[in-house]
């Protein structure tokens, strides 16, 4: 099906005209234009990919393949199962309050501001549909360079260190990676004698249980940097911080994600035996992320490293659910990532709306801002509150299945887990109290003779469907929870290869 | 026996360049380093090597040391830059170097001993310059080219580092000159 | 008789280097620095020719021509710059601050 | 029909919620109380409807059912958002929409002209919403959302007023510990999912009536127990529920007085086979019961705050529920549960319409000499105050007490003793607080008149205060046992009575608590001032289970966090970078441009080479 990788070549395309478009300031806005015109064709196309998939032809809903290097066995191949279908949805949604919200009004060059954000869409998409190896790891680095980029550009204060800082982390462990590809790969010919990048291939390569360990491993941490697991998180608040707004939502929303889809991919279900060996240290380090997350998070002032901790929090549920080992914790993983990408994403919009009309992130300077913002603050408690896993919204969904999940291979993990729930009340509700409720700040009115202006309609708009969005997920979630089981690479879509 | 003015030679090397090292006059230095030169002349003469011991004393201590020579000449040097050196030549400096070039010594000595000793020919016939001759441009017909070279670029390099003063024209063509 | 000269003459190679090295090391002025690579170079020089002896073979006095053209031009370039150095106002030739290149 | 209107019944509040919410403030204050309070109104008169039609015709298993979709359906498990009625939800339903409709009409009278009166009506519609998916869910699970979104909207509501800094922290106070017992909770609803693959209520009960109870029942039991104490303020998480009273009165009327803490009894009452099979349990139940009667009840005696006077009592008063609850008195607890909403709503309002008029003042030491000045405010607050104290024959409060009694006679007799003095510390408390405020001379001038929104509420509750006790009597008086006999398909017939002689206990010693208040707190030698010994502040400050907490868990807690703020993994991955910046500035220093020292390297680097090249 050539859709899938126009699904990675038009908003290259986009991000490429928005960027040609750039003229100065007489059009300031046609690269907004342009870019908004791209992710509305990018929801068209993945509407159509959606509606032709072959739903009835095995868990493999598309395929297209074609030869790239034949020489090393690579090749340009691209297949969507349920999983990268949500995720792509995902994506698709997000990119919304990205480019809408928080792209409109970005000062300096925004042609080449879009084409980046554009092409970490792309990349990003690539990712949740690359089967070859090669072409994983090459969408892998493609999402990360230009949000280096947009974070050395138009981040803020201490922009320099984070963007730094996010680059070598996700370069080294992108690194490992690449190391573990090569093995497997050289492995593979010695057992085969062919030389393939090929997923399906590679998925049934005959391992010797410590080589297949240390493969893992290679995998597991350039994931868990990503998602990120507790000891790599280090580069997130920071970057999270620094990053512009559109860069804190994509990547809060969307990049981290990319973790979890690896570790479901390419270390549960291409090394299931080591990933057994692996579990219990998972859900230590699932478990010790939620508190040891949820515990920063209480401690901090600045409001969106409050958030970015609050991930470290979210994800270590993804960690669990990927690593219970049963399909239950695995889709509870998926409905977690949606939901913390839709409502992270959103926090975010809101913790970059209070930075440009406060000039500040620090949640000493704020208070009482319900007075002078009600939509804006009203909004920001509803994402708090989704945030600290209200049933009705998506992210309870995720984690009640989650700790379900874990409760039946380990009691005590789950309840940590739970523990967790609790903290996560208390630093949501400190954010709200902080930053919203309370008696306003003593310099606040006096430093701004204009009052900050309040959300208009089309923040309202877009932040309403995203709210409408969560309470659906959380109240009617049987249709995310159906596709996201993940598809398994020894169902290989062969009846498919033929007519790409 | 005939080690006798081999080890003549070599103590007179050796001291002359302790000499050579610790002078504080520059033109005393370059004299005690003609005094080397002309024993490791010496030296190579007790090895075998005539051909070498006069080249020896016809380019090095015969050429090179003019150039010395006149260098010293030029730079004019004069009481201050004695008691500067004096002052540069402080005991404390000397340890560092010693301390190293001590364990260098050592080293190297290590290394000689755990050579096998030498079981080869008893008299050391002399090489005479046919031999060196033949085998230079012969297989070593490359190196000699690649010499050339070094020595063009010397040339050039000297010219071009020497062109605003009149001296160092005058060096440079003396440099090339001599091989 | 000589049956030990090879050996006795690398170990007055290995004198001689040490000293050159010494000097080297110890001495700031670059006139100086120059005169004791010389000596290092004669050391080198001098080993090639006990080596050459020991086999009874040529290619050490080659080897010695080698490193005689050698230090030729390194005296020629090295007397090149320190005439220039002088002649820019730096007659004390000191080797500490020969870093700061622009006079 | 029927069915249908089950979730109608939850589906209209709901929507007045979200067409409150989504007018912003827009409206004025008059629509916006008839969308909140009429839907509200709507709910209970089609909820009256279906009461009717349920007691006419039973349905013929003894409940309906409305499975409305299924939530979460994956491997092993199983989840659906269907509602129930039974004779206890019906109890319950009946309660929230009727309470719930005065109160919501009388919150109109308390609070028209304050600005935000939509987000407040918003709020309570929603939780009434949330409280009815509690009562009718037949699923754990999706009792959970209603469990869950009253706290939200009780946390909403106790910061209602939210420039106050106060208000905010009290209400997040109420938030996280009800969170921490809503954790436990979870917890049991994993256990259980675990044990049987389903949250169904009806499939768990029967799982807990035929299979013998194991250690993974008596734990669930135990977690189920601590969600319920968290949510209805028992001890040791009962300290949210005073400083909770920062919400607008009428909030405290509905959600801490009347539903919300109740929901814990409820609960447990939904649940009883479960716990009735793990001993262990229903001791823990008992005890926490008793526990928590007696030291609300002291506590009580010594506040100043009209309304924490109330608080601690509502902890009293639940903590009779829980004494029945474990002492397997299912139907003394729901009875209880009733005639506690009444007449705990009917304080608070009355508390409510004194405050109001003066000038929001809480401190009964500045009331005084009030019952000249409202007369009809002083009748009302003195039916409550009888109801609360169980004045023998006249009050629903005695008749539900009683039964209470009865239940914890049979337990043990020691629980009977514990329970009567509590009755006692009850009757003293309520009526210092009546005599202080209503009686002596007068400290605050009222103002102003209690209008007719906010008395016709009053007026109704008075009366159900003291007559909705009849629909049960002990056979000595009359044998009236309606609401047994509705409840005992669900919890079995009901205990047989005691002797005699308990009800004369019960019926004298309320009559001698008013005596011995009557005596401290008399017009006549009332003194002016709350007592200042230490027992008493302790027993003010709630036995200091909040500095108890603060010290032992909070504050450490905050601090290291505090200490770790910039995050010690961070601190290590920058050591790493410090490092390699260090040892980059030393190479750097290496290349100094001085001839000698990279000769001094040259040398050592050669005299290292040749030890290493020695060696071998």
């Amino acid at each position: 099906m050539i859709a899938l990788p126009s699904l990675v070549l038009l908003p290259a395309a986009g991000g490429l005209a928005a960027w040609l478009s750039d003229r100065g300031p007489p059009a300031r806005h046609l690269p907004w234009w342009i870019a908004i015109a791209t992710i509305l064709s990018q929801t068209l196309l993945l509407l159509f990919v959606t509606c032709t998939a072959g739903w009835s032809s095995g868990p493999w809903l598309a395929h297209f393949s074609m030869p790239w290097i034949p020489a090393l066995g690579i090749a340009a191949r691209m297949d969507m199962d349920g999983l990268s279908l949500v995720l792509l949805w995902l994506t698709t949604i997000l990119s919304f309050p990205c480019v809408i919200l928080s792209a409109r009004d970005v000062g300096e060059r925004p042609g080449l501001f879009h084409l980046l954000l554009l092409a970490t869409i792309a990349g990003i998409n690539g990712v949740f549909l690359a089967t070859d190896l090669f072409l994983f790891f090459f969408f892998w680095e493609l999402m990360l360079v230009p949000m280096y980029v947009l974070i050395l550009q138009w981040g803020h204060e201490d922009r320099r260190r984070a963007a730094i800082k996010f680059f070598l982390f996700t370069q080294g462990s992108g690194l490992l990676m690449l190391v573990a590809i090569l093995g497997l790969v050289i492995l593979h010919q010695h057992a085969t004698g062919v030389v393939t990048f090929d997923y399906f291939a590679l998925a049934d390569t005959p391992l010797m249980p410590t080589a297949a360990m240390v493969l893992m491993l290679g995998f597991f941490i350039a994931f868990a940097v990503k998602l990120p697991v507790v000891p790599l998180h280090v580069w997130l608040p920071d970057t999270h911080t620094q990053a512009p707004t559109a860069g804190s939502v994509l990547l809060a929303g969307i990049l981290l994600k990319t973790g979890g889809y690896g570790l479901i991919r390419f270390v549960v279900l291409q090394f299931p035996d080591a990933t057994a060996r692996f579990t219990p240290v998972a859900l230590a380090m699932g478990a010790a992320g939620i508190l040891y997350g949820a515990w920063l998070s209480l401690a901090q002032d600045d409001m969106k490293r409050l958030i970015a901790y609050s991930s470290v929090s979210h994800l270590g549920f993804v960690l669990l659910g990927v690593f219970s080992g049963s399909a239950m914790g695995m889709r509870g993983a998926v409905v977690q990532m949606v939901a913390h990408g839709l409502s992270t994403g959103a926090l975010f919009v809101i913790a970059g709306s209070l930075q440009d009309r406060l000039h500040t992130r620090d949640m000493r300077r704020m208070g009482g801002l319900w007075q002078a913002l009600p939509h804006l603050s009203s909004i920001g408690l509803f994402f708090a509150i989704a945030s600290l896993g209200l049933p009705g919204m998506g992210n309870f969904v995720g984690e009640f299945l989650v700790l379900l999940a874990t409760w039946r291979i380990s009691p005590p993990i789950a309840i940590l887990g739970a523990a967790g729930l609790v903290l996560s009340a208390v630093y949501s509700l400190t954010m709200v109290g902080r930053a919203f409720l309370g008696s306003p700040h003593a310099g606040q009115d006096t430093d701004q003779t204009p009052p900050p202006a309040d959300f208009g309609a089309r923040q309202m708009t877009v932040l309403g469907l995203t709210m409408a969005l969560l309470l659906v997920l959380g109240t009617y979630p049987q249709p995310v929870l159906d596709l996201s089981l993940p598809a398994t690479p020894h169902a290989a879509p062969e009846m498919e290869a033929i007519h790409p | 026996m005939s080690d006798l003015p081999f080890i003549l030679f070599s103590l007179v090397a050796a001291w002359a360049a302790i000499m050579v090292v610790t002078r504080d006059i520059a033109v005393h230095a370059l004299l005690y380093l003609v005094v080397v030169l002309l024993s490791l002349a010496g030296v190579f003469f007790a090895l075998g090597a005539p051909f070498a011991a006069m080249l020896e004393i016809i380019i090095y201590a015969g050429a090179v040391m003019v150039l010395f020579v006149f260098v010293v000449m030029m730079l004019n040097l004069g009481q201050t830059d004695r008691d500067r050196e004096r002052h540069w030549m402080a005991p404390g400096v000397w340890i560092g170097p010693t301390l190293l070039s001590g364990l260098l010594l050592i080293a190297l000595c290590l290394t000689l001993r755990a050579m096998p000793p030498t079981t080869g020919s008893d008299t050391l016939a002399p090489i005479g310059p046919q031999t060196v001759g033949i085998l230079l441009y012969g297989p070593y017909v490359l190196s000699v080219e690649l010499a050339s070279f070094l020595l063009l670029a010397g040339l050039v390099s000297a010219f071009h580092i020497g062109r605003d003063t009149r001296a160092t024209g005058v060096n440079s063509g003396t440099a090339t000159g001599d091989v | 008789m000589n049956a030990t000269s090879p050996t006795q003459a690398l170990l007055l190679a290995t004198i001689l280097f040490t000293i050159g090295m010494l000097g080297v090391l110890a001495r700031r002025n670059l006139l100086l620095m120059l005169m004791s690579i010389e000596i290092m170079l004669n050391a080198a020089a001098l080993a090639f020719i006990a080596a050459g002896a020991r086999w009874h073979a040529a290619q050490g006095q080659v080897m010695f021509l080698m490193i005689l053209s050698l230090a030729a031009a390194e005296a020629a370039v090295g007397l090149a710059i320190i005439l220039r150095l002088h002649a820019a106002g730096r007659p004390t030739l000191d080797a500490d601050t020969g870093n700061r290149l622009k006079g | 029909m029927d069915a249908l209107l089950l979730p109608l019944i939850v589906a209209c509040p709901l929507l007045a919620a979200g067409l409150l919410f989504m007018s912003a403030g827009r409206m004025p204050p008059l629509p916006t109380c008839v969308i909140g309070a009429g839907s509200v109104g709507l709910s209970a008169l089609m909820a009256a409807m279906l009461a009717t039609g349920f007691l006419r015709t039973p349905p013929p298993a003894g409940a309906l059912h409305a499975t409305l979709w299924s939530w979460m359906q994956v491997e092993g498990f199983n989840t659906r958002i269907a509602f129930t009625l039974d004779p206890l939800s019906l109890v319950m339903m009946l309660v929230v929409t009727g309470v719930g409709f005065l109160i919501q009409l009388y919150a109109y009278g308390y609070m028209h002209d304050d600005p935000g009166i939509a987000r407040f009506f918003g709020c309570m519609t929603l939780f009434v919403a949330a409280m009815l998916v509690l009562v009718f869910s037949s699923d754990l699970l999706s009792l959970y959302i209603g469990w869950e979104g009253v706290g939200i909207c009780s946390y909403l509501l106790i910061g209602f007023w939210h420039t106050d800094t106060a208000n905010v922290a009290a209400a997040r106070k109420a938030f996280i510990v009800t969170r921490i017992g809503d954790a436990a909770l979870l917890c049991g609803l994993l256990l259980l999912a675990t044990r049987a693959g389903t949250l169904d209520i009806p499939a768990l009960l029967h799982i807990a009536a035929t299979r013998p109870a194991d250690l993974s029942a008596e734990t669930a039991a135990f977690l189920l127990l601590g969600g319920a104490v968290a949510k209805s303020a028992q001890v040791p998480l009962q300290t949210w529920l005073p400083d909770a009273m920062a919400g607008p009165t009428p909030v405290s009327a509905l959600i801490h007085a009347a539903t919300m803490v109740t929901a814990g009894v409820y609960l447990i009452a939904r649940l009883h086979p479960l716990f009735a099979s793990v001993p262990a349990a229903m001791t823990a139940v008992t005890i926490i019961g008793l526990v928590t009667l007696l030291l609300a009840a002291g506590s009580a005696l010594v506040q100043t705050d009209i309304k924490r006077i109330l608080a601690y009592s509502t902890m009293s008063q639940i903590g009779y529920m829980f004494l029945a609850l474990g002492a397997g008195a299912w139907q003394a607890a729901i009875f209880h549960l009733v005639t506690h909403a009444f007449f705990k709503a009917l304080l608070f309002m009355a508390a409510g319409a004194i405050i109001l008029r003066v000038h929001h003042r809480q401190d009964i030491y500045q009331m005084g000499g009030l019952a000249r000045a409202m007369p009809g405010v002083f009748v009302a607050f003195l039916a409550g105050a009888a109801a609360l104290a169980g004045l023998p024959l006249l009050t629903a409060g005695f008749y539900s007490k009683e039964m209470i009694l009865q239940g914890a006679w049979h337990a043990a007799p020691l629980l009977w003793a514990g329970a009567l003095l509590g009755a006692f510390a009850t009757a003293i408390y309520i009526f210092r607080c009546l005599f202080i405020v209503f009686f002596g001379t007068r400290h605050t001038e009222p103002h102003g008149r209690t209008g007719a929104t906010m008395a016709m509420p009053l007026a109704c509750l008075a009366v159900l205060a003291l007559t909705g006790g009849w629909m049960e009597m002990p056979d000595a008086i009359a044998p009236v046992h309606l609401l047994s006999h509705l409840l005992s398909p669900l919890f079995g017939a009901p205990m047989p009575e005691g002797p005699t002689w308990l009800l004369w206990a019960g019926s004298l010693v309320p009559l001698a608590g008013v005596g011995v208040a009557w005596l401290l707190w008399r017009p006549r030698i009332q003194t002016r001032a709350p007592p200042e010994d230490a027992l008493a502040r302790l027993a003010r400050a709630g036995w200091d289970f909040d500095t108890l907490y603060d010290v032992l868990i909070i504050h450490p807690f905050v601090t290291l966090g505090r200490l770790n703020q910039t995050d010690i993994c961070d601190r290590l991955s920058n050591a790493t970078a410090a490092t390699a910046r260090a040892g980059g500035r030393m190479l750097g220093r290496m290349q100094s441009g001085q001839v000698r020292r990279y000769a001094g390297w040259i040398a050592a680097g050669t005299v290292v080479a040749l030890c290493l090249g020695a060696r071998p």
